[in-house]
């Protein structure tokens, strides 16, 4: 019995791809987590990875083909469930960039961006003489134009969500006191390398609440919420030259600290070059955006479809804090809820924020 | 010897942010502010500093880490404490 | 080493291809409305009737199906006829003798019956000759299977493709452009046989592959020329062979130029133009970096007023335009 | 029974003449069945009716002489001397057939006897087989060209430029119209001016003749003296025999055109019926033989049958085979 390879959908501001390669033939036997080819996206190039051992039949695309989410890609042969999640094969209807077929195919070749690219052919096409142009001058060119389709991605995933959810917003401001202290201490007798972020804190203590609050994980779709069986916890990272992509850190909720740490590196790593694996790029079922050390006081994030919320951390800053009746200086932290309306209220959505703030309280049970 | 660990050092950067032109980093210049470096930067910043010059940089010197010179001068400075120490 | 040449005319070089044709072989005989004691409508053949006899070159009825039909017979029967039709206008009295038999018989008789038959006739416009003396059916035929079609564009091909379409067991039929009968040049004194196989690239240039034959040739190296002082580079290939068409010559070119413009002297819709555009969509898509561009005659029955005639056809000015105009910028 | 100067009616003689229609008329009706049980497809054209004509002609024939024959040319692909087995194979479309299964019904051709097909462009053989004669005249080779053509062909050009070509350059050719009366439906005198083919020959100069289409004698020996003209140097001839077929036009063909009447007048005086009813009365041959004649046809009809079934199908990676001579330059 053969089945379809199709375009998976990798986001829900994802609706087609570019085909850049095929990493197998027909014939070849892949395995479960074998990578069978990359595709470009928005966000960029993405491992299109083998969910079930099968044996490639035959390939229906081309490389340098852009299809939409949801396409056959090629054919497999196996007794398998099919091996992707399926789209909705919807039409592409974002217009499509004007470029001539070996302007499309060099700039693959050569890494540019066509989206955003000036072109100077006829109609306004970008030619090879454009993609090489750009190619030739600094990277940053490049950069620029990968980052206008980004945030085109983002304009239209965003907009979405403000559009479809009705977002309401939970804020606590949580002493980091203990955590803090717990981590100095960790860290201060560990190599660099075996060193924990704090963001790690706030992922796990956030995976492991909302286990506890399955309603804030989960995706609502056509059919109504449906809450996830796992935590993949989407990280919000910012990508520099702008733009943010939020991949998954899988079943984040059972991985100890250690291992999420190693975990986020490779993700930001990923990310960063481009390069994220299709089982990550869009498995998130809840996320997390943390500010980091850029001094906000909290963040009031944007939930990303078909996602139903999203937690923000402000900076770690040092405040005055009432302990026992008396004012100390302590480092605390805004936390910060989205949630849609449809699934839940404020009041659960204030015991979730609460659930995080016991979780960092006492850090060494993470 | 500061133009070599200076070289190294933008090297390493170079590793971890591999966008970043080595030819256009300012020294005096906050990392943060020239190429949008982060926490997970720093860190990994670290890791490589450990690994290729075997200098363990703790967690509360990171903030040394934040500009070229500051770096160099730092690692420098550590370096110099490493042989002194090792020396007697 | 140098070898010897002589001053010569694409009329002159038609008649020394059939003058060493008739001579080479003795089942070679031509024959056509007016190839003898007339000397040819376009005095191709003149002087032929006196030096080879009545029985080779035959002057025949203005019968074209009849004796088109019986140059098939007279291939099927061993010899190698020449036949002429005056002007590719007249040939569509014979399309059926061309088509269902010529072109048919060797398949049809699961290769019992091949066809070894010349057919020569005058094609295009460019002499005031009004719309129904001024056809390039050229294409028309170039989409019949079994057919091979020879187009001579300069005076060695008038010169050496006969020869060779003599010594190719398959019906040829060869178009000769009028507008190329005084073309004026020099000839290797040994010219003789050429290969009708492949497309010739005349001129190379890195900017736009321009793909043509016939006179049309000659008005794209003219534009050619022209552009060069812009900087603008042609590489112009003459197809020679219009069936079966050289792909592999064409798309080496846009390979390298990754633009085309095709011109053609037939009209637009259904043209051999239209072949050739949709062959580099096939084979060389993600190599063009412009649209396919062509420039056709004018989809009117061709007018007799010189000004009208002019503006139907494929002229230089139209080709350096469509060429400028594929490697434009937008500011 | 013989005419003047025409070869004697001999008892070997009349059983090969009755043979050869005969088996004509077998194959053509196991055509009509196998077309019935869809074995042979495409257009097919019978010649029941007219086998003293093919009969008759290529009696008088040698194997110099060239045959261009129309789309109703089973006929004189048998009397010519094929083999029934690679017809019927042909009839299948198998690469055993004559034309490699290419040509079908309508396009026999085979290159041993010099048999330039089964062509299915009305009148468009004529100009073949005046080239055919010309390359004969012109190589100084005895043999010369004959063209099979029914009356229809008479209404187009093709069939007037080629008589006038032959008789202006004196070319061998014998011009056989097999005036069966319809042109598909349309009788000869709804479409033609002058209904007598000989009296249009004759303006063109040409030696023409009206035979008697179902005597299969006659025609052999009209046939017999024209050769005899031709051989000598003699200008083109034209015979109209006049005939008449039998079976529908094609198959799928309702006969509106004509009466029944009309049809099983004609069949009363068929070219098998006349001819064995004179060879018998004569005494030439016996029931006996008669019945002998149609059970060896029958076989022989069997036979290709066998043939043709047990054939193969060209391999469809051929099929751009033979579209330009594989022989070589």
């Amino acid at each position: 019995m053969s089945r379809e390879l199709r375009l998976p959908s990798l986001g829900a501001d994802m609706d087609a791809g570019t085909l850049v390669e095929w990493r197998v033939r027909p014939g070849s036997r892949v395995r479960k987590g074998e990578v069978m080819a990359l595709v470009e996206t928005d966000k960029g190039i993405i491992d299109l990875e083998c969910f079930e051992d099968s044996t490639v039949e035959r390939l229906l695309v081309e490389p340098g083909t852009r299809v939409a989410v949801g396409t056959a890609l090629a054919l497999l042969a196996g007794e398998a469930a099919p091996a992707t999640q399926v789209g909705s094969g919807a039409e592409v209807t974002a217009p499509a960039v004007r470029a001539s077929p070996a302007a499309r195919v060099r700039a693959r070749v050569l890494g540019v961006a066509l989206e955003g690219l000036a072109g100077t052919g006829l109609g306004g096409a970008v030619t090879l003489e454009d993609v090489e142009r750009v190619a030739r001058t600094a990277a940053a060119v490049p950069v620029a134009g990968k980052a206008a389709g980004l945030r085109a991605a983002i304009a239209a995933a965003m907009s979405r969500s403000k559009r479809e959810i009705p977002h309401y917003y939970v804020q606590l401001t949580i002493d980091f006191g203990p955590a803090a202290a717990w981590l100095g201490a960790y860290n201060a007798h560990r190599p660099p390398l075996e060193r924990l972020l704090p963001a790690v804190l706030l992922l796990k203590a956030t995976a492991t609440a909302a286990r506890e609050f399955p309603a804030f994980n989960g995706f609502y779709t056509a059919q109504g919420f449906e809450s996830a069986a796992v935590v993949n916890l989407g990280v919000a990272i910012a990508l520099r030259g702008g733009g943010v992509v939020a991949p998954a850190l899988l079943d984040a909720d059972r991985k100890p600290l250690a291992q999420l740490m190693p975990e986020l590196q490779g993700l930001v790593e990923r990310a960063r070059r481009g390069h994220l694996r299709s089982g990550e790029a869009a498995s998130a079922t809840l996320t997390v955006t943390s500010l980091g050390e850029e001094g906000a006081d909290a963040v009031l994030p944007v939930i990303h479809p078909p996602q139903v919320a999203m937690i923000g951390f402000g900076s770690v800053l040092e405040r005055p804090w009432v302990v026992d009746g008396r004012i100390e200086v302590r480092p605390v932290l805004g936390a910060s809820l989205a949630a849609d309306h449809r699934v839940t209220d404020g009041r659960q959505g204030a015991q979730f924020l609460a659930r995080i703030r016991d979780g960092l309280s006492k850090p060494e049970a993470l | 010897m500061t133009g070599s660990l200076e070289s190294r050092v933008l090297a390493l950067l170079t590793e971890v942010a591999p966008d970043v032109d080595a030819a256009l980093v300012l020294p005096d210049v906050d990392f943060r502010e020239q190429f949008d470096f982060d926490s997970m930067d720093v860190y990994n910043f670290a890791v490589a500093i450990h690994r290729a010059l075997g200098i363990d940089v703790p967690e509360r010197d990171y903030r040394e880490l934040s500009s070229l010179s500051r770096c160099v001068a730092y690692l420098e400075r550590a370096r110099i404490a490493r042989t002194s120490s090792s020396s007697t | 080493m140098s070898e010897a040449r002589t001053t010569t005319t694409y009329r002159e070089a038609l008649r020394e291809a059939l003058r060493a044709a008739l001579r080479a072989d003795e089942r070679v005989f031509l024959m056509g409305e007016d190839v003898g004691r007339y000397g040819g409508s376009f005095a191709v053949s003149k002087g032929l009737l006196a030096e080879f006899g009545e029985e080779r070159v035959r002057d025949t009825p203005l019968s074209e199906s009849a004796f088109v039909g019986a140059g098939i017979g007279a291939a099927l029967g061993g010899l190698r006829p020449i036949v002429e039709i005056m002007t590719c206008n007249f040939s569509l009295l014979a399309l059926d003798q061309i088509l269902n038999n010529a072109a048919t018989l060797c398949h049809m008789s699961g290769g019992q019956f091949p066809v070894p038959l010349v057919i020569r006739m005058s094609t295009g416009a460019g002499r005031q000759l009004a719309a129904q003396h001024s056809h390039s059916f050229e294409g028309w035929y170039a989409h019949i299977p079994g057919l091979r079609i020879l187009a001579p564009a300069t005076l060695a091909d008038a010169r050496g493709m006969l020869g060779s379409a003599l010594h190719c067991p398959d019906p040829v039929l060869i178009f000769e452009h009028i507008a190329l009968l005084t073309l004026e040049g020099e000839l290797a004194a040994e010219a003789g046989d050429v290969d009708i196989r492949h497309a010739a690239v005349r001129r190379t240039g890195r900017d736009i592959t321009v793909v043509t034959y016939g006179a049309s040739l000659h008005k794209c190296l003219e534009a050619a020329s022209e552009l060069g002082r812009e900087g603008i580079e042609l590489e112009v290939i003459d197809l020679r062979t219009l069936r079966p068409l050289d792909d592999e010559t064409i798309m080496g070119s846009v390979r390298r130029t990754h633009r085309l413009l095709v011109v053609d002297e037939g009209w637009r819709s259904g043209s051999l133009a239209a072949e050739v555009g949709m062959r580099a969509v096939e084979q060389a898509f993600f190599e063009l970096d412009a649209p396919i561009a062509r420039v056709c005659t004018e989809e009117v029955p061709v007018p007799y007023p010189r000004h009208l005639e002019d503006a139907a056809l494929p002229s230089v000015a139209r080709i350096a335009a469509e060429a400028r105009r594929l490697v434009s910028r937008v500011p | 029974m013989s005419g003047a100067g025409e070869a004697p009616v001999v008892r070997e003689r009349a059983l090969e003449l009755l043979r050869g229609m005969l088996r004509i008329r077998q194959f053509e009706d196991r055509c009509a069945q196998l077309y019935g049980e869809q074995k042979i497809r495409g257009f097919l054209h019978l010649y029941n009716g007219q086998e003293a004509v093919a009969t008759g002609v290529m009696e008088c024939l040698g194997p110099e002489d060239s045959i261009v024959a129309t789309y109703r040319e089973h006929g004189h692909a048998i009397a010519r001397g094929i083999p029934m087995t690679t017809l019927m194979a042909e009839m299948y479309g198998k690469r055993e057939g004559v034309s490699r299964g290419r040509g079908g019904s309508m396009h026999l051709f085979d290159a041993a006897t010099r048999f330039y097909g089964g062509n299915a462009i009305v009148a468009g053989g004529l100009p073949m087989a005046v080239g055919l004669a010309l390359a004969n005249r012109l190589a100084r080779r005895s043999g010369i060209a004959v063209c099979f053509f029914g009356e229809g062909a008479a209404a187009e050009g093709e069939f007037h430029e080629s008589l006038n070509l032959a008789a202006l350059w004196h070319l061998p050719v014998l011009f056989v119209c097999e005036n069966n009366l319809y042109a598909m439906g349309t009788a000869l005198a709804r479409s033609q001016a002058t209904t007598d083919i000989a009296v249009r020959a004759r303006t063109y100069t040409l030696e023409a003749q009206a035979v008697d289409g179902m005597d299969v004698l006659a025609v052999a020996a009209a046939t017999r003296r024209a050769v005899a003209s031709l051989r000598a140097g003699g200008g083109p001839v034209l015979l109209e025999c006049r005939t008449y077929r039998f079976r529908a036009h094609s198959m799928f063909d309702a006969q509106l055109y004509r009466e029944r009447e009309e049809v099983e007048a004609w069949r009363e005086r068929g070219p098998l019926i006349s001819f064995t009813r004179r060879i018998k009365a004569a005494g030439l041959i016996t029931e006996d033989d008669f019945q002998r004649l149609q059970a060896e046809a029958e076989a022989e009809v069997d036979a290709a049958v066998v043939f043709a079934e047990s054939g193969e199908w060209e391999p469809v990676e051929d099929l751009g085979r033979f579209v330009y001579a594989e022989t070589g330059a």
